[in-house]
């Protein structure tokens, strides 16, 4: 599936706590959006000037159709802040469907969505998907934060029947800690039980490193959604190199990611 | 005076068609090496067939894997990179790579490199008998490797004993690429053509760095990178500038910095014959034909008719009335 | 992890006070020369005594009247000047300008330059014996004066025989402010070590050029000016971190685009002991005065209690975990 | 009187015609800048990243007191196109005021306003101050432009009672072709009463050195406002050099500036 570049403009702003917003954009034109895989992303950019001169990869949240999707994200840097005051009816040029996405979920196996901060879109895209076309207890959701405010968007993932672990730092809500001690502990479960599970993580890099390790461990296959800094978020640049164990060092976030098989990953 | 419209009549009679020393152009406007992969990844985005040229990521003999990560990072107005020159080496290009851009019907400028005398001539010499290559394009100005580099780039007679040794093995024409980080950009560019290159090329990026104070780091794992985007385009103007009046009618492919029209246009008016874009390709794959379109159309604003009545055509300032001083 | 908030409890204990060589700073932080004039018309602004020091514009011998107009424009994410040095001489600086500067209680840094070695070193003389002068900067990289002035900043034999010169005549210590257009900006410093510099200043501009494709003609009266701004920070960085490697303990005055506190600190980080600030200072004439709070809470958020722990405390990434190719 | 740099606040950005724009700005605390002379100006820098740099300046139009002032401006380039876009609240920070305005009106002396382009609000203030102080027939305005939309605030003068000459290339009101031609009607009828006048101007360079020529020739004061690259706008960069006759061969349109003796102006 191409990728295309294509203009579009806000639809929404919607802030939500812990300093996160969803960005709803409508596409100017019908663009190869709406069969975009969890995990793939879009390289947005807004009227930025000559300052800031490269686009921002964020993960398609949703796409309802091919005139519309969603990112869900947080300030960060000079990008995302200005990304952050968009108003509707504001114009971003946006190169999408790029990328290699998750694992679809299928019948017989439990795939464990292990997300922290701005990593939960690929997983909620994917609990979408899994909770339509397998049916809901094809997913779990393991999602950890510092404190309530960090978790979002756990209503969609109510209606949709996905259940949910949860953990906090401050333990405001679920458990206490990180939310790889409710990964390990459901790993077990699963162990007891002969569950056939999969690990699909995306967040924070220490916490990826964790969830590799603990896949690693446990032997099961496990998939990760990395992030590496992106020029051009399809091929062209060679920056968005990640180390590997295979026939060659290095391979491309962008374009062979930026979901890996945790194995591969020379970390 | 500035944001203009331009004028469609105007710009429809604007021919773009233009040349490189003996090198037809169908425009002026090529894709810059290591900013374009070898065209496969835009190939989705654009009709590569509206290019003037493509210059292929550099090829070494060998294939070559490329430097730890992180690679890159933005700056203000730039970016910085340090990707090690990885590329598919000299036979896989020729293999899998080649044949496509062969098939575009623009000229095809084969960015390469060694990593020694020995190496220089023997990709030369190797890509020199293929078909299908327009332009060798000589890249002696590789920050990001270790091991010598350095001297091919800022040392004239050392630049003009290489340029010489792979003219001797090919021929194909030789476009040498400088590096801006020479002291005396003139004197490798006179060196370089004197020793039988066809052009040159410039600029390449600006050895640079960032820092991540909250992790003390260095924010490209090599700890320099290449400069590169408008933040260098003064500096790439400049050096076109010099060059172009040092040696008229030595051949030109200027770059640094060009997004727009207006951009490209400075750079023919600097004396540049063609240019290259690189940065402004990963923000968006289709820059280089909007940029020949806006191209076409300034020109034809400013009753500008063909490439070549562009190229140098700047003036000096009129001279301030003269100062007396009062005695 | 970008935007953090500074700790105020944090940012009180640290400690502004450092030094550059044996001369002693209140804030690591200078106004950089040709940017603050003579401090006078700051002086509406801001309360001078915050700053660290002041560079003036640089003196010569005789009064300069400057360069015809225009000398200033816009590029992206810097500008480019071309003043022609206008100063108002050694006598009227001596007489008209330096007792304010005295009274600030700040480091004082008298830039100055000649034409040839005669009027460099008659100029070293005339403010070498001068009462509140801490720095004499010597300024060996003049791209806006035309006569020969090209090697003193980039032939390291000339530079080095200049600041030897200079440095006999005079007991002011003598900061050698360097070119970033030289090839090698490690032999520049190390040249100017060796002959008697206390230090280095760098960077100054980059010559750059941009042209005005509608007039066809350079935006710059003297078609190439100086490239400043945040645009060169990558550039300045390379150059002050390349020299701190080169040569440890050489004090480094380290400018080039510092607009934030943040910018100031990777400037240390790189090796410089002290920062000047320039160009900021036109858009916000108390720019130096938000800078050093900044700096303040930046360091205090980092746990960086004195500018001396800051200094060169940039580490190298951590290796990648070991690649090895399947057999 | 020493200038001060402060934040401000969009009042009010009003369209007018032909492109032209208003904008009124409130400052953050008081300033001294209601005693601004006409000619004086104000540096102003929006929130524009790194990109770009410099301030721009702008003549005062109007500043009522010490929190309020106007400028009336026209897209030029990228710094006015982001100005042009402001909406009432949007932040700048400004410099003011700055630099040396046109002499004072005073009675038994005509002085001839001759503006165009956005040359006219040094004018526009000359006159609002004159007609209040002295009277509205010491100032005369004579005003060119392309066509009518190119003219205006003209409703001011009317209500101050001041006299206008209009001129329009293609005639779409009052006189067909450029103000100096007015000009120099109005300077031979100034003979033939023996009238006093001086003439001040501001606007397009173009017309500044014509209007320079008629003054000079017909020996009358002729004072015109200038405009320089500026980097600073306070007299630290040296960018803004006009040549001069006299002492020194340079003077400096912000410091100096930016209104000049015609006689001075080495052109
Ligand atoms: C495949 C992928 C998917 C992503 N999905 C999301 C998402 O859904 N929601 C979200 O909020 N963020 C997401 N990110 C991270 C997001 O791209 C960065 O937070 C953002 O680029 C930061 O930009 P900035 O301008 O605010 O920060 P700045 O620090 O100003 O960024 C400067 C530069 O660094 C790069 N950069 C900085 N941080 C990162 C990072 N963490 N990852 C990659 N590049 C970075 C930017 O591309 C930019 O070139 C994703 C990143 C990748 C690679
Ligand atoms: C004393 C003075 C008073 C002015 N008063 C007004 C006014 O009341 N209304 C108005 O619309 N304009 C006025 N101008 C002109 C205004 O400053 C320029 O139009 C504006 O700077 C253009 O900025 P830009 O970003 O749109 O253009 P750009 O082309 O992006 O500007 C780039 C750079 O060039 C400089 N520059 C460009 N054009 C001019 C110019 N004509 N004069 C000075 N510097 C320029 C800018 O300062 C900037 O640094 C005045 C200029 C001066 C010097
Ligand atoms: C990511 C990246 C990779 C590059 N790789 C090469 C290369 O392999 N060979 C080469 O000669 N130049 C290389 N360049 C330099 C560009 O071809 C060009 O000279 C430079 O980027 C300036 O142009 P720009 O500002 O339009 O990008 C590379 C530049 C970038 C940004
Ligand atoms: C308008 C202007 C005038 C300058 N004049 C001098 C000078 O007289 N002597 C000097 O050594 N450097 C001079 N410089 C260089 C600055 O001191 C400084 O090295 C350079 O601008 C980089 O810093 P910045 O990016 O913070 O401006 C000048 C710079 C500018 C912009
Ligand atoms: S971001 Fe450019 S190759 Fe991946
Ligand atoms: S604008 Fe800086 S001195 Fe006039």
């Amino acid at each position: 599936m191409p990728a295309a570049q294509f203009d579009v403009r806000v639809v929404e702003n919607r802030a939500l706590t812990g300093g996160y917003f969803v960005l709803e954009f409508e596409a100017a034109r019908p663009v190869p959006i709406a069969a975009a895989r969890p995990g793939q992303f879009v390289m947005l950019r807004g009227d930025w000037g000559r300052e800031l001169l490269n686009p921002r990869a964020f993960s398609i949240l949703h796409a309802p159709d091919d005139r519309h999707f969603s990112i869900l994200a947080k300030v960060y840097g000079r990008g995302t802040a200005r990304m952050a005051a968009l108003a509707p009816g504001d114009p971003m040029t946006a190169t999408a469907p790029l990328g290699v996405g998750f694992p679809a979920a299928r019948a017989g196996v439990t795939q464990l969505l292990v997300a922290g901060g701005v990593g939960l879109p690929p997983l909620h895209l994917q609990a979408r998907v899994a909770a339509r076309e397998v049916g809901p207890r094809s997913v779990e959701l393991l999602y950890g934060g510092r404190n309530r405010d960090d978790l979002v968007l756990l209503e969609d993932f109510a209606r949709w029947g996905v259940q949910t672990h949860l953990a906090t730092e401050d333990g405001s809500v679920g458990a206490r800690g990180y939310v790889t001690v409710a990964l390990r502990e459901r790993i077990e479960l699963a162990r007891a039980r002969g569950e056939v599970i999969e690990l699909l993580s995306c967040g924070p890099t220490p916490m990826l490193r964790a969830v590799r390790e603990i896949g690693l461990a446990a032997a099961r296959p496990t998939y990760l959604c990395l992030e590496e800094n992106m020029a051009c978020g399809f091929g062209a640049c060679l920056g968005c190199a990640v180390p590997v164990h295979g026939p060659k060092p290095y391979r491309y976030c962008c374009s062979d990611g930026p979901v890996f098989d945790a194995r591969e990953v020379r970390w | 005076m500035n944001m203009h419209e331009s004028t469609d009549a105007n710009s429809r009679a604007v021919e773009l068609n233009c040349s490189f020393g003996h090198l037809p152009l169908k425009t002026p406007l090529l894709a810059a090496s290591g900013c374009f992969a070898y065209a496969e990844p835009f190939a989705q985005f654009v009709d590569l067939r509206l290019l003037g040229g493509i210059s292929t990521k550099g090829i070494s003999p060998l294939p070559r894997h490329g430097n730890p990560l992180p690679r890159i990072c933005e700056t203000a107005s730039g970016m910085l990179n340090s990707i090690g020159l990885e590329n598919v080496g000299v036979d896989a290009f020729l293999r899998d790579k080649l044949p496509l851009l062969r098939e575009l019907g623009v000229s095809v400028w084969v960015n390469f490199f060694g990593t020694d005398f020995e190496t220089y001539i023997e990709c030369a010499r190797a890509l020199g008998g293929a078909d299908g290559i327009d332009v060798l394009e000589m890249n002696i100005s590789c920050p990001n490797i270790k091991k010598g580099g350095i001297e091919f780039g800022t040392v004239p007679e050392v630049a003009h004993r290489l340029t010489r040794a792979c003219v001797d093995v090919t021929d194909t024409p030789i476009v040498v690429k400088l590096s801006p980080n020479a002291g005396d950009i003139v004197g490798m560019a006179a060196a370089v053509k004197e020793a039988g290159a066809c052009g040159v090329s410039l600029i390449n990026t600006i050895t640079g760095m960032a820092i991540d104070v909250r992790r003390r780091r260095p924010r490209i794992a090599t700890t320099y990178g290449g400069l590169s985007g408008p933040a260098i385009k003064p500096i790439g103007l400049r050096m076109v500038h010099q060059v172009a009046r040092a040696l008229p009618g030595f051949p030109i492919c200027g770059m640094g910095g060009i997004l727009s029209g207006e951009d490209a246009l400075e750079y023919l008016m600097a004396g540049a014959h063609c240019v290259q874009v690189g940065t402004a390709c990963f923000a968006e794959p289709g820059a280089i034909v909007r940029i020949t379109e806006e191209l076409r159309g300034l020109m034809g604003e400013l009753n500008i008719a063909t490439v070549a009545d562009a190229i140098g055509c700047l003036e000096a300032l009129p001279p301030e009335v003269e100062y007396r001083a009062p005695r």
